[in-house]
């Protein structure tokens, strides 16, 4: 993993966000907020046989959390819910490709975050914020 | 007692343990210090003042909100201590923690949120005649704003709880039972589990007050199964100015916030605002950063010298002697049960010496123990006493302290009746 | 700048200053510190850590209930540092210092003990557009609660408060008008006498917010005349754990008690109880002693390097130097008002680089500011911004630390437009 | 002044306090105490042509407060409001002849507090208490 954030993908990704926008009557949309920093992430799913047909989102915050939505977008077309819901930090962490400190972590899977409370509901969050003690 | 005292205090390692105490080395009135006044607040050793002064000095920063590499250390480091304080009382989850600023605070915070949300005219909060009135007063306040009834366990001569009575308080009428684990006035521990399935069984919440209990027994939040517990770090071994609410998970998501402002919310618009998850939801404004680290540090420090059961079994031998021994004072009357059954607390009268002279006369001794009702009136008016003095031992006490003590005493006994 | 800079620096001998701050000979990622986050929490001199020291290595106890020497010099020791609070924002008694733990409880213990009490369905508070979370949703929790309204004073694009709007915002229904007296955002300085007086005009009472203020400029409650000021030890050189909130004293006679518990009460019966004299009617439970001792070690600080007024104008000088070189960053744009309305804070977007990501690179060139919205998203939502960047100085910052500021965002700017 | 608190006199007007009971007809009775140690006094007067004729206390607490209150009320009889009126700090101690230490000081000045508040008020209290800056 590479030890500078802003890696030319990142800022491309964030730059020019891939699956951004809406869909036409969605089965689900989710919005969810990082309290701490204020990124916004609103992801749109149609989903068929259990099976995520179509994926976008909106929002606005910084590089981490916009570049983590649009390459999550682009893996999740497609996928069975299944495979999805065995997701956490580290699918996201290597689609990023960067080292990722505790507080900039919170916006990284912020994305993940809202798809997993969209399909599973908000309590079916077990990644970063989980109580591990 | 000698040789039993070389096995006890060699059991904890108390002659080095003292080491770690600097204000223990101090003189006042050209003697050495003997400290017995635990209960109202214990020493702290360099573990616990040198974390502090390392995050002041290294990485102070304010938590949360920032990006840069001292604001997430600092984070990093308070919230560490939320997981040690969890932990410690074997809670489900460090989201269960709330820090506040003592364990009075903890109780308001219960009172204010949980109580003005949920208690009616009608209902029944229910306490103990052995209470801090840190544990009295906010329901007394909370109970007037509601319109519900506050009804007291009335306590036995012998400084029990009224078991026998507690049927009858305890009705579907009752939300809150709200009782402590010690007493800081008789020691008296009463039966926790038993009291919270009472109160379970009749549909009420149980609070416990911790503050004695969680800094001188092992507490176990889990085995109890309260739905609150409140102590203070400044009791044990911790810094003034931090202290915890422990609550259930269900509880914390369910109750509406108490303090507001900055870090509990999780966006603000002109007319309304949104809350932060728990625990975070309870803590507004800059937190006492440097203190939850100070209380991890002296949890950590607990652990290291022998844990809570070696603590608690310590000072139930030094209670034992001393109430031994204090029988040889004339005219010196105890008042709570025996030995087995409190912690490591003794309150006493004199006869004929208000509790102010003789605590000012052991002073001159070097001797501090407490003198009043320590904010308990009303265990005092049921046992008819004005005031006591209160000698209160923690595990850096030694057996020849209770020598000293009764020594001085008896000089006490000789100014009043032989001037 | 660099022969100014010498005379400026010479002025309150910042470099000699500095030394009194351990953190800030600290490198992060290899680089040395330059500590830009000081409107979220100001660093710590020697002399308020050791301050803090001594008293837990000589003195700790518990306070006002003791009888024994330490409770007796803790005591004391306690009640100076509120007496040195008194006197750094000119009350006319120490009797009007409150202890708290920050602003955002000072603020809470107003809105629930003189809200509650005085607030009635009809009647309005007005606080402005440009208040931090603290003095915002504490209103909002309370105006709900009692019925009353909450108005907003609004703020002009340059920053300043809309004076125009307020003679209509401000009528005989106001009974409490909070503003705060320096913008932790836009660091705009209100004229808070003359607002003060305005909302006695209409028979309002006065809070006004100095977290930022009181740490940066002299403050003279009797000459503002304002009924209520909230304030932290933590951004003024002091721990966290410790804040205060001053009142004028027949006010704090008339409110309720908010906390309750020991050392706030004189009796306490079981049915009901009566209140300590103020302050300590409003201090509940142990409160934070080594703290409040360190916040007055804050003021002996702040006095013996040159004082309030000193520190203020070292401040708008830097403050003036910081926007002018700031200017030369393609695509940054400043908010709030021209050096000479403001405090030493500064808060900017950069275009196309999310506040977050140019704290993140800040960081790595040592440089700690804060990003995101400060904890006032009214004020951000006015100006049509989602998240800025906060450079904040204090007087121990150099000249030279902005040209290093500077520097850090034009790399931001090359990562970002040419990457 | 002695340093050791617990002279003979004191112990001695503690244990045989002097005008102790209560009086027929009272012009003034007034009670307070001292919420941090509990110790309580109430005092009773008759007064004529703003002269104190006959005061009598009752009480609990300490030696301290109650010699304090003993002494006190030895001094009083028979003396004119008006040189009551400057009565502080100073009178007392020198009453009771020992050194005192700022919290049992509250102790001694009890019953001086309390005689003048039921005389003048309660705000009218500027002894030890005092807003001293
Ligand atoms: C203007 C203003 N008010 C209130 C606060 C809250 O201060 P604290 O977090 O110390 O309670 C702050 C600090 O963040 C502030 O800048
Ligand atoms: C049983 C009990 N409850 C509550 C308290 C209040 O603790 P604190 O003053 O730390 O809030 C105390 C301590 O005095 C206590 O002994």
């Amino acid at each position: 993993m590479n030890d500078d954030l802003y890696q030319a993908n990142i800022i491309d990704h964030y730059q020019h966000p891939r699956h951004y926008g809406h869909l036409e009557n969605p089965d689900i949309v989710y919005h969810d907020v990082n309290p701490n920093c204020g990124d916004e992430i609103t992801i749109e799913l149609k989903i068929e046989d259990d099976v995520i047909r179509e994926a976008s989102f909106t929002g606005h915050g910084c590089s981490i959390s916009q570049a983590s939505a649009s390459m999550m977008m682009e893996e999740i077309q497609g996928k069975p819910l299944a495979e999805l819901r065995g997701w956490g930090k580290e699918e996201i962490l290597d689609l990023l490709g960067v080292k990722i400190g505790p507080v900039r972590m919170k916006c990284a899977l912020l994305p993940l975050k809202t798809l997993k409370a969209g399909v599973w509901g908000p309590s079916n969050w077990d990644g970063e914020d989980a109580d591990d003690m | 007692m000698s040789e039993k005292r070389s096995e006890l205090v060699k059991q904890l390692n108390v002659e080095e343990i003292r080491r770690d105490f600097p204000v223990l080395s101090r003189k006042v009135h050209g003697v050495p210090l003997i400290y017995l006044d635990n209960a109202a607040t214990s020493q702290k050793p360099m573990a616990v003042i040198e974390a502090m002064n390392l995050f002041y000095q290294r990485e102070n920063s304010n938590v949360h909100r920032g990006i840069h590499t001292l604001s997430e250390e600092a984070t990093a480091d308070y919230e560490a201590a939320r997981k040690k304080i969890a932990r410690f009382i074997n809670a489900k989850s460090w989201r269960e923690i709330i820090y506040t600023r003592n364990a009075t605070e903890s109780i308001n915070l219960v009172a204010y949120s949980w109580g003005l949300a949920n208690l009616h005219p009608g209902d029944e909060v229910l306490i103990t005649e052995m209470e801090h009135h840190a544990n009295i007063v906010p329901w007394q306040l909370i109970a007037e704003r509601t319109g519900a009834t506050l009804r007291y366990v009335p306590i036995t001569l012998q400084g029990y709880l009224d078991l026998d009575k507690l049927n009858g308080l305890l009705t579907e009428k009752t939300k809150m039972f709200a009782f402590t684990a010690m007493s800081n006035v008789l020691g008296t521990i009463p039966p926790v589990k038993m009291l919270v399935e009472k109160a379970h069984a009749v549909g009420a919440l149980a609070l416990v007050d911790g503050a004695q209990a969680v800094s001188h027994m092992p507490v176990d939040v889990q085995a109890w199964n309260c739905d609150f517990l409140a102590f203070s770090a400044h009791k044990m071994c911790g810094p003034t100015g931090i202290g915890a609410l422990y609550a259930k998970r269900q509880l914390l998501e369910e109750m509406p916030p108490f303090l507001s402002g900055g870090d509990m919310i999780r966006s603000v618009w002109m007319d309304h605002a949104t809350w932060n998850d728990v625990p975070h939801k309870f803590e507004a404004g800059t937190p006492a950063i440097a203190e939850a680290i100070g209380f991890g540090a002296a949890i950590d420090y607990l652990q290291k010298i022998g844990g809570m059961e070696a603590i608690h079994r310590y000072e139930q031998e030094i209670i034992a002697a001393a109430m031994t021994a204090l029988q040889e004072v004339e005219g010196l009357r105890m008042i709570g049960p025996p030995p087995e059954d409190r912690g490591g607390l003794i309150s006493f009268a004199l006869d004929g010496i208000h509790p102010h002279d003789a605590a000012a006369i052991l002073d001159q001794d070097g001797i501090a123990v407490r003198a009043g009702h320590h904010c308990a009136q009303p265990s005092h008016d049921r046992l008819g006493i004005e005031a006591t003095d209160r000698a209160s031992f923690y595990f850096y006490n030694l057996p020849e302290e209770i020598d000293m003590l009764v020594r001085s005493l008896q000089r006490a006994q000789a100014i009043f009746h032989h001037p």
